[in-house]
């Protein structure tokens, strides 16, 4: 039954719409885009109305909500978090920093692309972005989780090595345990 | 010769031979040594049953033995934990210093609590009482840590209780011209209504101490913590019972004949109360195993303590099974701990963690012995909990209930405590190496876990002879109207409503296991304890994350007050009171002459004034 | 016994030798020095002597000896002074002289070792 | 072969003064002859025990003199165990001490042996003598070479304790002459028995006077508190083994002088509660000081003391129990601080101070010896199955048939501070680090042979006190029996 | 045979009741917290998407035995909990294992779960599972004296251990047993504050603080199991109360109003009140509820 491939659609189209309504989301509050999540989740903008709720570890987070900048610092641990996150796994980069380094193009200290070092399954642009443009950026998730197609996880599984360069690249003492996923 | 004498001189004769035989040969010493102890246990069941007596003549004293079977029962527990003990002590011992001397004196404790068990008259009685306290002492004081302060005061505590008896029992003899326990029982209401008082007070004085009951307790957890493992599990779990032992009899064929009777067992069952609370919240402050089991055991013996002073037929029963399991669990738990200390070397919580995968049979005890502890269902502490509150709310104690009640829920405090501190957490590379202890001190853990599965899911099998036990005493047949009126263990030993609450529960839990662990659903993996989601942070192999150092301080916050003020201190401030009045009275000793020549004649005017008055 | 003087001497004898047993003790527990000590023991025991012989003496008693042709006179026995209290004070003395002895030796030793002669300061054994 | 009870003075006297020329001939006769004789004294000690046991007191007239005017010897099942044990302990000591310390020497064994055999005459005089300036006279003798023995070792405070020993000896021996001054000038007699006889003659102030003179005198060498001031000193001066002869033979014998007075000579009413009032205070100040003492030997001296205390108000109970129970306690007490004393000297051998932490882990290097002393603790203190224990359960038994309650109270609350003591420094030979830079002495074979032997018995006593308790029960009953022994004394015809 | 197997179906119907109402529950509540709040809030179905998307987590992990088992123990204590609860009144499909002294076989048996629990949040390692689990063993402690009190209350007063016994009285007697024995009633349902561990008693779970404390380690089906237990166990609470001092219920409908209603107590509660401290929360436990406890067991031996 399970091997049935109209069955495992028809699972699939279930489960990915569970995903989509649930997103729990575990937001690392790196940079200064960290102060646009509250008026997000409260009553203003009410992300819960979508299913969108903050997780506490990151074992039980869906969406890896990076906000802002990254500093070299805080790569380490935010890519420890990402690996210690349960399949499936989105990653959310949330404002400029994300994309290109914003402000911070030429700083020495944070890195610019978040895409080289995790899989970026969303980005929302803007410095700052606003509730707004978060709400959308969910809904934008929520529409590629339902298309199936936000599958950074299983790109960054494929790509491990190409990722594990560049990180390690940017990270000169490397002690972190091998990603076993 | 009766059996009884044999079974007397093996345990004699194999105490000195095991202590002399160790400097021959250590594996001589071992096999001595369970032999002793084996062999007269295998002889009391196969021949001394109830009814058979013996009897030696000493000092114009004749010492009767025999066996009932309220001893009978107790038998079982001393001699049934002591084998395991003794098991388990070939292996804990093994490498340790003064083999000899401990194994010497175990021995002649359990013989010592035997020939208290067997006792019929009041002189071998105290005699054996002596013996088990003088050599529960020299193993306590086997570590040779703080003995002055530990072992004195266990001892001094043990020596005021003893002669306190001693004391009633010349007291009787004087009275009644015998010996006898039996006709100490007959004379009873006979008495003067102060002798009915005193007697049974001084009794139970020297109950008392060794029952670890409340103004009396403040031995125990030194002494418990401060023994061997392998000797704690028979102190705690056998040797206390002595104590619960004659104050079921004190209890029972005194008092109850005298009206002021109510007020004695009211006081006793709160005393046991306090007791149980008291000791729980101890427990929970502490951060070493030992310590903490030690006051788990004068908070459990509370527990015995108001389950037999209630007097009905049901807390007797609760306050007797509740012995029995006890001596099963915490004589369990001891032995955890011992195999742990021998691993590790060391029992603070503060510094082993996750044992968990690197001694699973050990876990494995000492998880059923906590059930079995906390009283949950389905293991044997549950019937005896159970049984407990029924007789406390049948008898209209109903502030009693409350006070067993939030020490018996209190209790899960330090049971986590236990499990987690040793077991859980996270493994450290600092006990890495760690290994399961040898099969010698597993399997007696393991046989008694079992044990404690086997009576909590048929509590008959022990219930029978507790019963029969009571009606030596002078009960009536409890069978009847208490096991028709209460669902839960209808018919004898093979009880309607438990056997399926368990198989539901495993039901139940098993279709959730293979819920979890169900491949087709969805791979589940092991991570090691380093792999935790600390903020995204690595945790180095040598940085130490676990959580144990003030673990329970929240809870310890709340009953601050009720702790402030600790029974101990008032003790050491009657003892540094005395030892300074001790100095003072050592200072009449100038070390002058003529000041004792002084002393000579104030003495003769003194006396000479005052001869009308003496002469 | 007559109110005569030699009545009230009689019980002087008795008053003289408690006297000095008192004065013995008084030396014994109050001076400070050895030998002064041990001279209030001898001074005791002299009077203590003195007391039981007086204890033996009776008013015109005559000396507890036989002699030739004594024991026919019925009246000169009764008139004999007890001689068992002569006869242990002479033990007595004798004994006294030993303790004497000894306690000098001891003096001696103690003064050599202590290098004084007062109680107070000989106390090395208290408490 | 029954003996006479004059071998008994008469032998160790010859001994003592046969000594110092023996040795002329041979120096290692001085050690060996008082073996022998005190041998030879046991052998007659017992043979006429049981003779006695059998037939009835044997009396025995010196100089053919009939009492009352004679001095008489009284060997009853009573007088005749003490005299037997001090015999025996005599023994002991002897051949405890054959080479102790400064026994080595031929000069100091010289010494030591003829004043230990005149401590023995003194004392065993004491206990069979029927005269009471007879009685002074051992008493004296008795003293004197206690006070030898205690300044025995030379270049320690010995001498300070053989002093005070004198000052306080020689008072006692001032209130015993007074005493029996007092009873010859009202009675005319000095015959214990004829006392006893005509005793109801007496001016009553004068009798309770003499009496306290006696109690006061025998209290001092009885280490009766506050008369006890030489004992701690003395005992912790002298040589081990002298200290086990004072606690287990001169003691003994001054106990029995004062019994004797109590029980047989005089007929005060209150002078049984007077010994109960006075054997409590001691035993409570002596075990209570003893809990505080540094010193080993100290302590075990206050222990003896406090252990007499304990059979005075045993006899004070007035009761045929009670007087067995005091006869019990003496006997063990004999032998357990005997066995105290033998052992402590050899854990605390080669330290100046005799301090107790000395003793710390003394285990390891001498672990016979520690055994001994710990199973010597145990007894004492009382805990079954030791010997101790059937004299405290006897003590017990006899103080509740004599309804004296707040009695046991006191004496069960002392022995706890009895046990605590002992403990303490049990545990120290057991349990802690040697520290001190202090050669252990490994005890000599005969030293070791002695504390064995003793050692046996406690345990004999303590697994089956019947060996004894058939004795002390004839002796207590023949205590008891006062007409029985005037009559004995009285009806001598020569 | 036959019996068993229909106690068994009959197990699971009461199970999948159980599950959805408390589900159901779970989701209104986070509903009236949005409304309360001001906010759309998530639709009532929330919970069950959540449930469903935990269980199809692709993967999940453990860090040992005890970890892997927690969530079956306490699965195991909720259904024995709901099993021994009896859930209406006269209805065969709802079986329970009902028997004399119940109540008391009860509080015990509701301790198995957490501790089993507990050891799995033990064995993560966590520092902050640990520290949550203290946190709610020692709240345990303080909430199960005005709960036992009133137990003990009613057990005195009815003169029976039992919670069909208890129901029998209420429906001889027409009345309910929350205005028989009011301060009961208040004692437990303060007590009920602690078990359903809302604010201001969330210092368990507390989610900034400890990093959801016990379950910090626990997601994808583990989450789920707990999750659904949960639910399950606040059917089986709510539905004791009823049983106990609400009469019971003959249908459900009856049972859903009058739990919800009980439901509504600590939730209108949490909305309005911080967090308190470990130590406070106890000793609020031990204060007014507990008095109100001892009111009961006066007014049981009085009357």
């Amino acid at each position: 039954m399970v091997n049935d491939k109209n069955s495992q659609k028809i699972v699939d189209f279930i489960q990915n719409w569970a995903r989509k309504h649930s997103i729990w989301v575990l937001a690392y509050g790196t940079g200064c885009g960290a102060i646009e999540i509250p008026p997000t989740m409260t009553s203003r903008y009410d992300a819960e109305r979508l299913g969108v709720r903050g997780a506490a570890t990151p074992r039980q987070a869906d969406v890896l909500l990076i906000t802002g900048y990254l500093t070299v610092k805080t790569l380490k641990r935010v890519i420890r978090v990402y690996e210690q996150m349960q399949d499936p796994k989105y990653v959310i980069g949330f404002g400029s920093c994300t994309i290109n380094g914003g402000m911070y193009y030429d700083s020495y200290n944070t890195i610019k692309v978040l895409d080289k070092y995790l899989p970026v399954d969303v980005y929302i642009n803007g410095c700052m972005p606003r509730p707004e443009a978060v709400l959308s950026g969910f809904a934008r998730l929520q529409k590629r989780i339902a298309e199936g197609r936000a599958n950074g996880a299983q790109q960054y599984k494929d790509n491990l090595e190409w990722y594990r360069a560049n990180q390690k690249k940017i990270i000169p003492n490397w002690i972190m345990p091998e990603y076993n996923w | 010769m009766e059996m009884i004498h044999i079974i007397f001189l093996i345990f004699l004769g194999g105490a000195v031979l095991t202590y002399f035989s160790g400097k021959i040969s250590k594996v001589l010493q071992d096999i001595f040594f369970l032999a002793s102890v084996l062999v007269p246990a295998y002889l009391f069941f196969a021949y001394v049953g109830a009814g058979r007596e013996a009897t030696l003549s000493l000092g114009g004293i004749t010492l009767i033995w025999g066996v009932n079977h309220f001893s009978w029962l107790f038998s079982l527990i001393v001699l049934g934990l002591g084998s395991m003990a003794a098991i388990y002590a070939i292996g804990y011992m093994k490498g340790k210093k003064r083999k000899g001397y401990f194994y010497f004196n175990f021995i002649l404790s359990i013989m010592a609590m035997m020939g208290i068990l067997l006792s019929i008259d009041l002189i071998s009685f105290f005699i054996f009482w002596e013996i088990m306290t003088w050599s529960s002492y020299l193993v306590t004081i086997y570590n040779g840590h703080d003995i002055q302060r530990i072992g004195i005061k266990y001892f001094v505590f043990s020596a005021i209780g003893a002669y306190a008896m001693l004391m009633a029992i010349v007291i009787v003899h004087h009275l009644t011209g015998s010996f006898l326990m039996s006709s100490m029982i007959n004379f009873y209401p006979n008495m003067s209504l102060s002798m009915q008082i005193w007697i049974p007070v001084m009794f139970l004085l020297a109950f008392g101490v060794k029952a670890a009951m409340m103004p009396l307790h403040v031995w125990a957890p030194d002494a418990y913590s401060n023994a061997p493992m392998a000797y704690t599990s028979i102190f705690s779990g056998a040797l206390s019972k002595m104590g619960i032992y004659g104050m079921v009899i004190v209890l029972v064929t005194m008092i109850n004949q005298i009206p002021q009777g109510f007020w004695f067992r009211e006081v006793i069952a709160w005393l046991g109360g306090i007791t149980a609370a008291i000791g729980t919240l101890w427990a929970i402050k502490q951060d070493d195993a030992k310590k903490l089991l030690a006051y788990s055991s004068v908070a459990q013996l509370g527990y015995i303590i108001t389950g037999i002073a209630i007097g009905t037929e049901l807390g007797m029963l609760a306050g007797l099974f509740l012995a029995v399991m006890h001596a099963l669990f915490k004589g369990t738990l001891f032995m955890v701990t011992g195999a742990i200390e021998k691993q590790t070397g060391t029992t603070n919580f503060n510094e082993v963690t996750g044992l968990i995968r690197k001694m699973p049979w050990t876990f494995i005890a000492a998880l059923l012995s906590i059930i079995a502890l906390a009283g949950i269902p389905p293991l044997g502490g549950f019937v005896g909990k159970w049984m407990l509150y029924e007789s406390l709310i049948t008898s209209n104690h109903y502030l009693l209930v409350i006070v067993i009640f939030f020490s018996s829920t209190a209790a899960f405090l330090y049971c986590y405590k236990f499990l987690f501190g040793f077991f859980l957490g996270q493994e450290e590379k600092e006990w890495a190496h760690v290994k399961e202890a040898p099969a010698v001190m597993v399997v007696p853990m393991l046989i008694m876990a079992v044990m404690m599965f086997v009576l909590g899911t048929f509590p008959g099998i022990i219930l029978k002879p507790i019963n029969s036990g009571l009606m030596d005493l002078g009960f009536v047949d409890s069978f009847k109207h208490l096991w028709e009126s209460s669902v839960i263990l209808n018919v004898w030993g093979n009880h309607v409503v438990l056997q399926p609450i368990l198989y539901w529960i495993i039901g139940i839990f098993v279709f959730f296991m293979i819920f979890l662990t169900w491949k087709g659903f969805k791979t589940t993996r092991y991570v090691s304890t380093k792999d935790i989601s600390s903020s995204g942070e690595v945790p180095a192999d040598d940085e130490n994350l676990t959580f144990s150092v003030g673990f329970m301080q929240p809870f310890m916050r709340a009953v601050a007050p009720a702790m402030r003020r600790q029974i101990d201190k008032y003790y050491n401030g009657i003892a540094d009171g005395l030892e300074s009045l001790f100095e003072f009275i050592r200072r009449i000793y100038t070390g002058n002459g003529q000041t004792y020549t002084i002393y000579v004649i104030v003495f003769v005017v003194i006396v000479l004034l005052f001869k009308n008055i003496l002469f | 016994m007559d109110n005569t003087l030699f009545g009230y001497l009689n019980y002087a004898v008795y008053g003289t030798a408690v006297l000095v047993i008192l004065i013995g003790l008084y030396g014994t527990m109050v001076k400070k020095s050895l030998l002064k000590v041990v001279i209030g023991l001898s001074v005791s025991d002299s009077g203590l002597n003195l007391l039981i012989v007086a204890i033996g003496y009776y008013k015109g008693g005559t000396a507890p000896i036989f002699s030739p042709g004594f024991l026919e006179n019925f009246k000169s026995v009764s008139k004999m002074v007890d001689p068992v209290p002569q006869a242990l004070v002479l033990t007595a003395i004798v004994i006294g002289f030993g303790v004497t002895a000894v306690a000098l030796a001891l003096v001696i030793r103690l003064y050599r070792h202590h290098g004084t002669l007062n109680i107070d300061e000989i106390k090395n054994l208290k408490w | 072969m029954v003996g006479t009870p004059v071998l008994f003075i008469a032998i160790p006297l010859l001994a003592a003064f046969l000594i110092p020329l023996l040795g002329m001939i041979w120096k290692e006769l001085v050690r060996i002859v008082p073996g022998l004789v005190l041998t030879y004294l046991l052998i007659l000690a017992v043979n006429l025990l049981v003779h006695v046991l059998a037939h009835g007191p044997v009396v025995e007239v010196i100089a053919g003199w009939v009492p009352p005017i004679g001095i008489n010897l009284v060997f009853s099942v009573f007088s005749g165990f003490l005299v037997t044990l001090m015999i025996f302990l005599g023994l002991l000591v002897w051949a405890y001490s054959y080479r102790f310390k400064r026994n080595v020497d031929y000069e100091p064994a010289l010494k030591y042996f003829l004043m230990l055999m005149m401590l023995i005459t003194g004392s065993v005089g004491i206990v069979l003598t029927g005269d009471i300036f007879n009685m002074f006279v051992f008493i004296e003798i008795t003293s004197i070479s206690g006070y030898g023995l205690t300044a025995f070792y030379k270049g320690r405070d010995s001498a300070e304790a053989s002093f005070k020993y004198v000052l306080l000896g020689s008072v006692a021996s001032t209130f015993l002459l007074l005493a029996i001054m007092i009873i010859y000038s009202q009675l005319g007699t000095l015959n214990m028995a004829d006392i006893a006889n005509k005793i109801h003659l007496m001016n009553p102030t004068l009798k309770i006077v003499s009496y306290i003179f006696f109690v006061t005198a025998l209290g001092i060498e009885a280490e009766i508190f506050p008369l006890n001031g030489w004992a701690p000193d003395a005992y912790a001066e002298a040589p081990g083994p002298v200290g086990a002869a004072f606690a287990g033979i001169v003691v003994k014998a001054s106990v029995y002088a004062i019994i004797r007075y109590t029980f047989t000579i005089f007929d005060l009413s209150g002078a049984f509660n007077f010994l109960i009032i006075i054997g409590m205070i001691t035993l409570i100040v002596a075990e209570t000081a003893a809990i505080r003492q540094e010193k080993l030997k100290r302590m075990l001296a206050y222990s003896s003391i406090g252990q007499m205390g304990l059979v005075l108000v045993a006899f004070g109970f007035g009761t045929e129990e009670g007087v067995f129970a005091a006869l019990f306690l003496m006997l063990n007490h004999a032998i357990i601080k005997s066995l105290l004393f033998f052992s402590g000297s050899y854990l605390v051998y080669n330290s100046k101070c005799k301090y107790i932490k000395e003793v710390n882990g003394m285990s390891k290097f001498l672990p016979v010896t520690s055994l001994l002393f710990a199973l010597g603790a145990f007894a004492i203190v009382g805990l079954p199955p030791f010997a101790g224990f059937w004299s405290k359960l006897s003590v017990m038994t006899a103080a509740a048939d004599s309804n004296m309650i707040l009695i046991m109270v006191l004496v069960l609350m002392v022995s706890v501070v009895e046990l605590v003591y002992y403990l303490r420094v049990v545990n120290r030979i057991y349990f802690f680090k040697k520290e001190t830079a202090i050669e252990p002495k490994k005890p000599t074979f005969n030293a070791l042979v002695v504390m064995i032997v003793l050692g046996v018995i406690i345990l004999a006593i303590g697994f089956y006190p019947d060996v004894v308790t058939g004795v002390l029960h004839k002796a207590s009953a023949s205590l008891m029996d006062k007409s029985q022994y005037i009559h004995h004394v009285l009806s001598l015809r020569q | 045979m036959e019996k068993v197997l229909l106690d068994i179906l009959g197990a699971i119907v009461t199970f999948l009741v159980a599950f959805v109402v408390g589900m159901t529950y779970g989701g209104l509540n986070r509903k009236i917290t949005a409304r309360v709040q001001n906010r759309k809030g998530p639709p009532w179905y929330q919970n069950f998407i959540d449930a469903y998307k935990l269980s199809s987590k692709k993967s999940a992990i453990h860090h040992g035995v005890m970890h892997h088992l927690g969530p079956a123990f306490l699965m195991v204590t909720s259904v024995m909990t709901l099993l021994i609860v009896p859930v209406l009144s006269h209805n065969n499909w709802f079986p329970n294992l009902n028997f004399q002294g119940d109540l008391i076989f009860l509080l015990y048996i509701m301790t198995f779960g957490p501790l089993g629990m507990a050891l799995g949040a033990g064995q993560t390692g966590n520092p902050n599972s640990a520290i949550g689990v203290t946190r709610g063993l020692s709240m345990m402690v303080g909430f199960e004296i005005p709960w036992v009190l009133a137990l003990v209350a009613l057990m005195i007063q009815y003169h029976t251990t039992s919670i069909t016994g208890l129901m029998a009285v209420q429906a001889h007697s027409g009345t309910w047993l929350m205005f028989s024995s009011p301060f009961a009633f208040i004692a437990a349902v303060m007590a009920l504050f602690g078990m359903f561990r809302y604010s201001p008693f969330d210092i368990v779970g507390a989610p900034t603080e400890l990093a959801s404390g016990p379950i910090a380690e626990t997601g994808g089906k583990y989450l789920f199991v707990m999750m659904s237990s949960g639910s399950v166990f606040t059917f089986a609470k709510l539905t004791l109360y009823v049983d106990l001092f609400l009469g019971g219920a003959d249908n459900l409908f009856i049972l859903i109003i009058k739990t919800f209603a009980l439901y509504l107590i600590p939730l209108l509660y949490s909305l309005v009140s911080p967090r308190y401290r470990t130590e406070q929360a106890i000793r609020w436990f031990w204060g007014w509820p507990s008095f109100f406890g001892l009111l009961a067991i006066l007014q049981a031996i009085i009357f």
